[in-house]
C-alpha cells in the first residue's frame, strides 16, 4: 500500500531489500512459545522466519480457525489450505474471535495499514472521507479487535508521507490515543502497538504521550531521511539504536526457504 | 421423507428471490462460486449479500447488478488486492451500491445472534475506532452485573444461506473438515439453507462418523450435488485455491469491458457448472488434491 | 517446550487450592472421577464445586467434606435416582451447603461467558418460573435494538477446571469425540485447566486430524495419563459407563456409613487410580468398549 | 416420582401394565419427521415406539448433543454412548440450547415431574419451601428452557393428588399460567404443554383458560377416579374420549425390543 522505498544509499545496505529488512526485523520481535495472530504478507513470512530461527515453538494462529498452523509452502491467503494441514487446531472464527482473541490468549498481534499516524492508529477503510471516499481499502477484517485484544501489536509499514499522517483519515484499529482519549480510558484490555517497523527505522510509543518516536535507524538510513516521511513533527530519542541488518541464515531462510518466488520479498 | 436433492438451477429458482437477503459463506475455503454464478445467470435483482470477505463472487454478482447492498467486514482480493466492481460502486456509485460495514468479529457476532435467535450479541470491542460512526446499528449494552458498557451488533437473520460442505447425505445432513469459518452459524440464522456439496454420500457415511456433522438436515431445504462448485475457492481434501485465477481478478476486474466479457464468457456463456468445467479441462491437472488421509477414531461402547 | 504430562497427584496438589472454585467437567461422558478421588485424598477444602449434573462424583466430594458451594442445574443420579449426600447436606444440613442453582441453558451460558472473557451471556429464557427468586443472579437485560428484555446468567470463570480426553499429546492439545458437553468452554473460562488422557499420543497424531481437537495446548498447565480414569462415567472408544455402579450409588449415598465406608475403600484405601483398577480386575471384561472405527478424511490440497 | 398406581380394576386394562399404555398414547403424538427434544425414562420409550410404528424419520435429540440418535440399547442415561453411535450428528451443549432450542427447531418436548399443576406448570426443584425443603429434587436440568422453547410440550406423569397440587410448589418449568400471568404476556415462544398424558386418562389445556381439563379416558377408568387423584377441580370435556388400549405390535415392540428388561415398563 505505501508505495516502493527509494534504494538505500549505502552499499551495505544494497545487500538486501527492505522487506527482507522488515521481516527479519519483526521475526525478531517474537519470543519462543508465544501466540501470534498472523496476517498474510510479511507478518507471515516473519513469523515463519522467527519458527525457524530462535522461536520454534511459536504458535501461529490465523483469524481463519488455524491454530498452530505450520505451513509447508507459503500461504497466499489468510485461508489457505496448507494452514489447515498439520495444524495443531482448527475452530470456527466464533471461537477465534471470542475464545482465543477476547478472552486474552493472543501474546502479538501484527498489522499494517494503509494509513499509520501519530498514535499508532491504523486506517484500513477509505482515503477521504467514509461517505465519498478518494479510495475504498478493503476495511478492518480482523484488525480493529486485534488492535483492541492482543497484548501487544507490532505495525508494519514502509515509510512515506502520505501513509504517516498526524491523523488518520478513518480510524479502523485503535493505536495509543483515539481522538484524543487513551487506551486506559477507552478501557482496551491489550497494550496496543508498541512498536512501528518500517524500511528505515523503528517507532515505539513513548509511555507517557503514548506518542510514535523514533528509537532506532537501519544502517545508513539518516534521521531526516525518516523525518521527510512522516507527516508529523516526529521526535527522535536521545540514544537512537542502530538495527543489525539481516545475517546470513536470516537471509537464506526467507530467499531459499519462506518466499523462493519472492512474492512478498521482491 | 423425501430426498432434498435437485439442481443448482431449481435450488435457486425455488429459494432465492428478488429482494432477499442472500449469504453464500466460506473464509476463502468452501466459497461456492457456482451458486453465486446460477443468481447471476437467473438475473436476480436487489439483493441484499452478506459475507465476512466479499470476494472475487460478490465483486462478480455485484458487477453483474444483483445487489442493492452489500455487508461485510473486509472487501478485497484476498491475498491478490481489490475488487474493482465493489471498488467503481463505492468511490463512483457506477452502479450505486449501499454498505453496512462492521469488523469480521462484528460478523460473526451478527451471524452468532441470528443463529441462537437472540436480537443482539455483545462482544468487548470497537471502543476507540470510527466503525460506530459509520454504522449506527453498532451500539452498547450495559452489563447488569458490573455496569460495564459494551459493545453490540444486531442478529443478522438472511432469507437465505448457501453453504459449501465436502459431503452431505439426500437429506442435507453435512459434514466438513478444515476452515469452518462461520458457516454453522450462517446457516442456522437463516430462513433457508441450501447446501452444495462435492461428494453426496450414503446416510451410513455421515452416521459412522458424526462429529464430523456440521449442519442438520432438518434446517435444510435443498441439497445441490456439485463438484468443483467453489472454484477458484477451493475444497480441502478436493481441490486447491486457484490463485493465479484471484492474481488474474486485478486485472480482470479493473476494467468493466473486460469484467463484463469474463462474465459473458464463463457466467452467461455457460448453462452450468458442469460446463463451466468443460470449458477448463486444465483446472484438474493443476488443483486436484493430493491424498491425506487421517486415521479414524472409535466410536464403539 | 517442555513436557506438562505430570501425575495426578503432582497435578491436583501444584493446581487445586483450599478455597478454589472447581469445574470437573464432562456431560455423563468424560466425567474424570480420577481427579475427583485424588481431591477428596488430598482433602481440599472450601471448594466451590460447578457443573451443570454434580453426579456421582460431587456428591463423594459433598460426602467426604470438600465442598463449601454447590453451582449446578441438575443434581440427580442419572437414570437412577438421587445423590444422598447432596440431598442430606440440602434438606438436613449435614453438613451445610451453599448451593446456586441455574437450568442446563443457564449453566452453559455462564461458561461461554466466561470462555469469551464477558461479564454476562444472554438468553430469551427464565420466564414465568421461579428460578430468578431463588437465585437473584438470574438478571435481565435490555436489548439495544428492539427494547425485549432478555435474560441473563453472570460469566463463571473458574480456578481450576479438569477436562478428561480421549487423546493428547505432552503439550495438552487434546481430541474428544462422542459428546461434548461445556467442556470447551468450561476449559477457556477457567484460570487453569488440567487435561486428563486415556491415551499419550504423538503430536503428528493431534496435527492429522486437527478439526478433532477441543482443547489447545495453550490452555492446558499439566497433562495427566490415566486410563480408565473416568470409571463409573465413560469415554467412547475406551469404555461403557458402568451403569451398575450408579444403580449401587442409591443405597450407597442413602447410608452415610455406607458411603464412608465406600470412600474409605476406594478412594482414601487406594493410592491412585492404578490401584482403584487393580481392586476391580473385572472391569475391562465387563466394560471395554467394541471397535467401531470410523474412516479418515482428506487433509491433502 | 409419582407413587405406583393402583392396578385398573377391569380385566382388559390388566392386560397391559399402566406404563405400557403411557408410552404407547405418548408414542401416537409424535408425526413422522418431527423433532423431538427426548428424556431418559417413558418419554425415550415412547419415542423409539414411534419410530419403529408411524414415525421412523423422526428425529430424536438429546440435551446432551446428540442429534437424530438410533439407540441399539435402551439409553439408561440421557448422554449413553449407544446415543452417539450411529447418529447424525454430536454437537456441543451450548449449540443443542442456542442453534436448536432457542432456534425454535424442537417441535415436541416431552417432560414429567413430581408436580403437576393446573395450568400445566412442572416442579423438579424442591417440595416445600425453597430455602427449607421437605424434599430436594434434582432442578430443572433442561426443563425449564424445553418448556419454554418446544413448539409444544407433552407432559407424561401418574395420577395422584400430591403429584396433581391446584399450584406447584416451585414453578421449574412454565406451563399455560404462571402465577397469574399467560405465555403470551410473558413472552415465551413455544405452546407450552397441550396435553398430559397420565396413568388412567389424557388432560389438555382449555385454549381459552390454559387450564388441564380431563379429555379422555383409559378403558375402565372412571371420571371420578381421575378426580379423586388430581388436586384441583377438575374440569370435564362434554365429549370425553376413549382412548384405544396399546395395540398388538405397541406391547411387542416395548416388551420385546425397547425394554425387554423392564427397567421402565416395571
Amino acid at each position: 500500500m505505501a508505495s516502493k522505498a527509494a534504494p538505500a544509499a549505502d552499499q551495505a545496505a544494497a545487500a538486501y531489500s527492505p522487506a527482507e529488512m522488515m521481516a527479519a526485523v519483526a521475526a525478531r520481535e517474537l519470543a519462543n512459545g508465544e501466540v501470534v495472530f498472523v496476517g498474510i504478507g510479511l507478518p507471515n513470512l516473519a513469523c515463519n522466519l522467527a519458527r525457524a530461527l530462535q522461536a520454534p515453538d511459536l504458535v501461529l494462529i490465523y483469524e481463519s480457525g488455524a491454530v498452530g498452523a505450520v505451513p509447508e509452502r507459503l500461504p497466499v491467503s489468510i485461508g489457505d489450505p496448507s494452514l489447515v494441514t498439520g495444524s495443531l487446531m482448527v475452530c470456527s472464527m466464533a471461537d477465534v474471535f471470542q475464545l482465543f482473541l477476547q478472552n486474552g490468549k493472543i501474546e502479538v498481534g501484527f498489522l499494517g495499514g494503509a494509513q499509520v499516524d501519530r498514535w499508532g492508529n491504523i486506517n484500513t477503510t477509505v482515503i477521504g472521507s467514509y461517505d465519498r471516499p478518494k479510495v475504498r481499502l478493503p476495511g478492518s477484517g480482523g484488525a480493529a479487535e486485534i488492535a483492541i485484544h492482543a497484548r501487544r501489536v507490532v505495525i508494519i509499514s514502509r515509510l512515506n508521507a502520505r501513509a504517516f499522517p498526524a491523523e488518520v483519515d478513518f480510524l479502523t484499529s485503535p493505536g495509543q490515543r483515539c481522538r484524543g482519549r487513551t487506551r486506559t480510558e477507552l478501557g482496551m484490555p491489550g497494550a496496543g502497538p508498541i512498536k512501528v517497523i518500517t524500511d528505515k527505522g523503528i517507532l515505539e510509543n513513548d509511555p507517557e504521550s503514548g506518542e510514535m518516536v523514533l528509537t532506532a535507524l537501519y544502517p545508513g538510513v539518516a534521521v531526516a531521511e525518516v523525518k521527510a516521511n512522516i507527516g508529523w513533527p516526529l521526535q527522535v530519542r536521545p540514544q537512537l539504536g542502530l538495527v543489525a541488518p539481516p545475517t546470513g541464515e536470516e537471509l537464506r531462510q526467507l530467499r531459499e526457504v519462506l518466499d523462493p518466488k519472492k512474492l512478498f520479498l521482491g | 421423507m423425501h430426498s432434498k436433492v435437485t439442481s443448482m438451477r431449481e435450488a435457486i429458482a425455488a429459494h432465492v428471490h428478488d429482494g432477499d437477503t442472500v449469504v453464500i459463506e466460506g473464509f476463502t475455503h468452501l466459497i461456492c462460486f457456482a451458486a453465486g454464478h446460477e443468481i447471476i445467470r437467473q438475473r436476480r435483482r436487489d439483493l441484499t449479500i452478506a459475507r465476512l470477505t466479499p470476494d472475487l463472487i460478490y465483486d462478480q454478482m455485484i458487477a453483474a447488478g444483483c445487489a442493492r447492498k452489500l455487508v461485510f467486514s473486509w472487501a478485497g482480493n484476498p491475498g491478490a488486492g481489490s475488487l474493482g466492481a465493489f471498488r467503481r460502486a463505492v468511490e463512483k456509485e457506477t452502479p450505486p451500491l449501499e454498505i453496512e460495514e462492521y469488523s469480521h468479529f462484528g460478523m460473526v457476532a451478527r451471524m452468532s445472534a441470528g443463529a441462537a435467535r437472540l436480537p443482539f450479541w455483545t462482544m468487548r470491542n470497537y471502543m476507540g475506532t470510527d466503525l460506530p460512526k459509520a454504522n449506527p446499528l453498532i451500539r452498547t449494552v450495559t452489563c447488569p452485573y458490573t455496569g460495564e458498557v459494551l459493545a453490540t451488533v444486531p442478529a443478522l437473520n438472511p432469507d437465505v444461506t448457501i453453504i459449501h460442505a465436502q459431503r452431505a447425505d439426500q437429506f442435507g445432513n453435512a459434514q466438513v473438515w478444515g476452515l469452518l469459518g462461520v458457516q454453522k452459524e450462517a446457516a442456522f440464522a437463516s430462513k433457508r439453507v441450501i447446501v452444495v456439496v462435492e461428494e453426496l454420500v450414503d446416510q451410513s457415511v455421515i452416521r459412522a462418523d458424526p462429529n464430523r456433522t456440521l449442519i442438520p438436515g432438518m434446517i435444510v431445504a435443498a441439497v445441490v450435488v456439485e463438484p468443483w462448485g467453489c472454484h477458484p475457492s477451493y475444497a480441502q481434501g478436493y481441490y486447491d485455491r486457484d490463485n493465479d485465477f484471484y492474481v488474474a481478478w486485478e486485472d480482470i476486474s479493473r476494467n468493466p469491458a473486460r469484467l463484463e466479457a469474463y462474465l459473458q464468457e464463463f457466467v452467461y456463456g455457460v448453462t452450468d457448472r458442469a460446463a463451466y468445467l468443460r470449458k477448463q479441462p486444465e483446472l484438474r491437472d493443476r488443483l486436484a488434491a493430493k491424498d491425506l488421509i487421517c486415521a479414524g477414531v472409535n466410536y464403539g461402547f
